[in-house]
């Protein structure tokens, strides 16, 4: 299976579960404000502890309480396009999108500058970014890092159409071409309609 | 490099008259002596601490006595090589700062200590006890009597010929204290060749003229 | 340069040596407990802030005593670095290096933990997740992040030990050209009536001193901040 | 409580109040300055930043002098002190904590800048747009929360205070009762062979009243920063 | 005129010019991503100076270059929900609510909690708030300050459908029946249309 995951979180006095078992490549994942599906996101990528369950993408297991199996966060091989984008302040763009990046990429640094139209940011400060721009940083970043599974937590957010659509695009293809597994936290149901017909609920 | 002479732990207030010495004796055809200058308390903790010295020159008696009773001293060695008085001084010109007497701290310093037994002596205890300054050492107590912040300041008379702003009141009796030494020593620990000559050049004829210029007191 | 005697640059080359071998060497450590100090919860946490703290709350004579008794010759490290290394600290100048390190740890651990603090840690955790061990994303996020804090403590750690006289004095003694540094020279100015005007000379050296340091510390920062300052 | 003999108690009452008095007043002339020194732009803002430093650099003794020379009875600020006011501040408990204040300034002054200048300034321009003003949001904002900084430089400054030694007995003498603090007595113990323990009681005094300073902020660290603690 | 603008704004080295002259009580702002949508708001807000121009809202002039007025921030009465939400950190939501706080609202604080349904979270820190509660914290704020015009930019971002529904109605209420100018910045086709048919394109 693709996704394999039952997780159980705490979070200040709410508890959040979570279960995903599915074979598709692109798996949406809603629920209102405040659901938990920003922690669910961080429990996969090893930044929040879950409470008890197992985490499995693709071949990988990721975690299990009841294996005692809990990969640091970077041996997991996430993308993380983190809801708060969390550039790093004192690198400039360019540094900041080349923070992770691996040999054997199967995107080449040319072809995300293009795709998310950054190359005049490259030598910006994070600090000067709009807040479109530094989403665009952050999904290069995330790119660029050659994940095996890629976590958007609302990847579209604050983008103008033309441009939200080339992303999505963009996520089709790896969707498509590179069968990277794909786990997108939307509130837009147009947006998870055209992109997948698996949708995991919560809250 | 220039061979090293014998390493002098010596009271601060010997420095003019010891730079002089060393000057004198380095001029004779020996290595230069390292000299270094501090509060007779933290050179005697110094060489209680096994410091690699040769000479030690306090300003009192009483720390001395200490590491003779630690046997850090070559027996023998230890000799009085000069003596002080206490004046009473106030600054030249106009007459300022209240009524305070600054003198060193008679629970700490020796000078403050003999000063008291001076005053008590008199009788004048009683009634400087009310408005005396008990200062760091005498160096201080004199410079408060520069800065006009005091009347008057009790302090050596070495002290006093040394500075051009202070006029000496009066010179306290000798016999109202008990005396002013300045005791020399070799340490047991040293190694140094020169170490008992430098030791006894001191006490001798070039360094006791030297002194003397200073406004130190032969050895009572 | 006529304005200063051979003798006072003499005693200014010792002072910049010691001081800057001890704040390079201690710049390391203090790091190290500002993090630990920062980051870590662990028993006796309490009781190693209140030691690092030590040196500031303890007159330096008492400071430089302690140093006696623990790296004096007849001293339980002391007479280990003695015998196995040869090594004497007394009335040299590496031991007016450590005393003046001694001092100035208590400043630059708590400048550097401040910034520390001031590290958001969710951009640790979006380094882990790009692939950084904990130890890069230390190296590349937390260590420069808290660079206003390093410098801060660099600078606060060179002037106190560029000022440092009690520990020094006590612990290394006043030997010229090997510990004595400015404010022991000041210090021996003093003791004589008549030399305000060589401690005036010599107190002005330890200013510009100093002045270099804070000047080059903010040069630093601006240099590193650039243009990333934020906008109101 | 027996352990401490009552000249022991006085000495502690009095290095309180000397300390407390010091740091207290500092406080706010403190903030004032690390804020200027972070916010501001203004020719002889490096001059100004040099002169906080100043009591850092120089040793403690030429401090102790310098205060000597100007706030004494002859000096410029002193006797104007003393003909208008009827204050005298040489050889009185106001004189100590004007020179324990002196002493920890620059210390107070680096923490709080650094806390400063870690403020985000687009959370002051929130500020303003919601109606409040300058000062408000500076109240509001700004100062709050740069409390990690005002915390740790009031426990550097309380600490440096409490040991403070050199200006002090420089400027102020060592009078029981009125000058005499903790680092003094402790000073003139050791000046006498066989008061070690003596010595060690108090220094142990000194310890424990900065330990206690130290638990009691990061006590309000913890209250004031609850759980608000980023996550990772 | 409910709005008169013109400006320009050096951003870098980016020159921004905007001219907004409507009587609609609501105005969209949009243009592509770096535009500078959100410098005309700071500029409207006072917290960025323009090089040059004018900024009229209803009957106060809030800065003229050729007249030399430039009111204070805090005298312009904006009601600015950022786009980067700035909740303060070391006050609770309840705290961030009332900051603002005026006598004379023209709503009270348990309507704003209500409507925005945020009445659980007044005792939590920000920092623990999920990114649509922030958002929804950050309204409640700018609203609760009575402001004589709103800045909104990108309210909705990272709002589920039937908030953002909820949202989008107190917008209209607010539009139509207390008359208060909005200024909007969105990437929504649709949410534009339903609003306002006044839509001003920059970049
Ligand atoms: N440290 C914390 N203490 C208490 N509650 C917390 C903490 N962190 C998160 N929460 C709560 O956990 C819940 C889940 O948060 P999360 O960020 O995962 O939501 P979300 O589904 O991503 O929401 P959104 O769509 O608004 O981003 C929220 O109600 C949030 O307030
Ligand atoms: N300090 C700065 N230095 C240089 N360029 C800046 C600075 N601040 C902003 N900019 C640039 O100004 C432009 C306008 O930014 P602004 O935030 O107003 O865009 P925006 O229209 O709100 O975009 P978005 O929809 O992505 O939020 C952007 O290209 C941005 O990169
Ligand atoms: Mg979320
Ligand atoms: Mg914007």
């Amino acid at each position: 299976m693709c996704f394999d995951i039952a997780l159980e979180l705490v979070r200040g006095e709410r508890r959040i579960a979570c279960t995903i078992a599915s074979d598709a490549k692109l798996v949406a994942l809603t629920g209102p404000s405040g659901a938990g599906k920003t922690s669910v996101l961080d429990a996969i990528a090893g930044l929040l502890r879950p409470a008890h369950g197992h985490i499995r993408i693709g071949e990988t297991v990721l975690f299990d309480s009841a294996q005692a199996i809990d990969l640091l966060p970077e041996r997991r091989g996430a993308g993380y396009v983190f809801q708060d984008m969390r550039l790093f302040p004192h690198r400039r763009v360019g540094a900041n999108l080349t923070y992770g990046q691996r040999d054997g990429s199967w995107i080449t640094t040319d072809e995300v500058i293009s795709l998310l139209d950054i190359g005049k940011l490259l030598d910006r400060w994070p600090a000067t970014l709009s807040g479109g721009e530094a989403r665009r940083v952050a999904i290069g970043r995330a790119l660029l890092s050659s994940p095996d599974f890629l976590l958007l937590d609302e990847p579209l957010a604050s983008l103008d159409q033309p441009r939200g659509e080339e992303i999505l695009r963009l996520i089709e293809r790896i969707r498509d071409e590179l069968t990277i597994p794909i786990l997108l936290v939307s509130h837009d149901p147009a947006e998870v309609a055209r992109l997948t017909d698996v949708v995991a609920a919560i809250g | 490099a220039a061979p090293r002479g014998p390493v002098i732990l010596a009271a601060a207030s010997m420095q003019e008259a010891l730079r002089e010495i060393a000057d004198r004796w380095e001029a004779e055809g020996h290595a230069r002596p390292v000299l270094s200058f501090a509060g007779t308390p933290a050179l005697a903790r110094q060489i209680e601490a096994g410091a690699p010295a040769d000479l030690f020159l306090a300003a009192d008696e009483e720390w001395m006595e200490e590491l003779e009773a630690r046997q850090l001293l070559r027996s023998g060695s230890r000799r009085v090589i000069a003596g002080n008085r206490l004046v009473l001084v106030a600054l030249v010109g106009k007459d300022t700062g209240g009524d305070r007497l600054a003198m060193a701290d008679p629970n700490s310093v020796p000078a403050g200590r003999y000063g008291k037994a001076a005053l008590e002596n008199l009788g004048l205890w009683e009634e400087a006890r009310t408005r005396f300054v008990p200062t760091e050492n005498v160096r201080a107590a004199l410079a408060l009597v520069e800065r006009g912040e005091v009347k008057q300041g009790l302090v050596y008379a070495s002290d006093a010929a040394a500075s051009r702003k202070v006029k000496v009141l009066k010179t306290l009796p000798a016999a109202s204290h008990p005396p002013i030494s300045y005791p020399l020593a070799v340490l047991n620990g040293s190694t140094h060749s020169d170490a008992s000559a430098l030791a006894d050049y001191i006490a001798g004829p070039e360094g006791q003229a030297i002194l003397q210029k200073h406004g130190f007191l032969p050895a009572p | 340069m006529n304005f200063l005697t051979p003798t006072e640059w003499a005693i200014l080359g010792l002072s910049l040596k010691v001081s800057l071998v001890a704040i390079g060497l201690t710049m390391p450590v203090a790091y190290a407990l500002a993090w630990l100090l920062a980051r870590r919860r662990f028993p006796g946490r309490m009781l190693l802030d209140a030691l690092v703290h030590l040196p500031l709350v303890v007159p330096p004579v008492v400071t430089g005593w302690l140093l006696l008794v623990v790296f004096g010759r007849q001293g339980p490290v002391g007479s280990v670095l003695q015998d196995w290394f040869g090594l004497s600290l007394t009335f040299r100048w590496q031991g007016a290096a450590l005393a003046a390190s001694v001092m100035a740890l208590p400043l630059m651990v708590r400048a550097m933990r401040l910034s520390i603090e001031a590290v958001d840690r969710r951009l640790v955790g979006a380094a882990r997740s790009l692939g950084a061990s904990r130890w890069r994303a230390f190296l590349t996020i937390t260590l420069p992040l808290s660079l206003p804090g390093i410098l801060a403590g660099a600078v606060l750690g060179f002037a106190r030990s560029i000022g440092e006289f009690g520990a020094t004095i006590t612990f290394a003694a006043n030997i010229p050209g090997e510990t004595q540094t400015l404010p022991l020279a000041i210090y021996s100015g003093l003791q004589v009536p008549g030399m305000e005007s060589d401690v005036a000379r010599l107190a002005v050296l330890s200013i510009a001193l100093s002045l270099l340091a804070l000047l080059a510390s903010e040069w630093l920062v601006r240099r590193h901040q650039g243009d990333r300052a934020h906008v109101l």
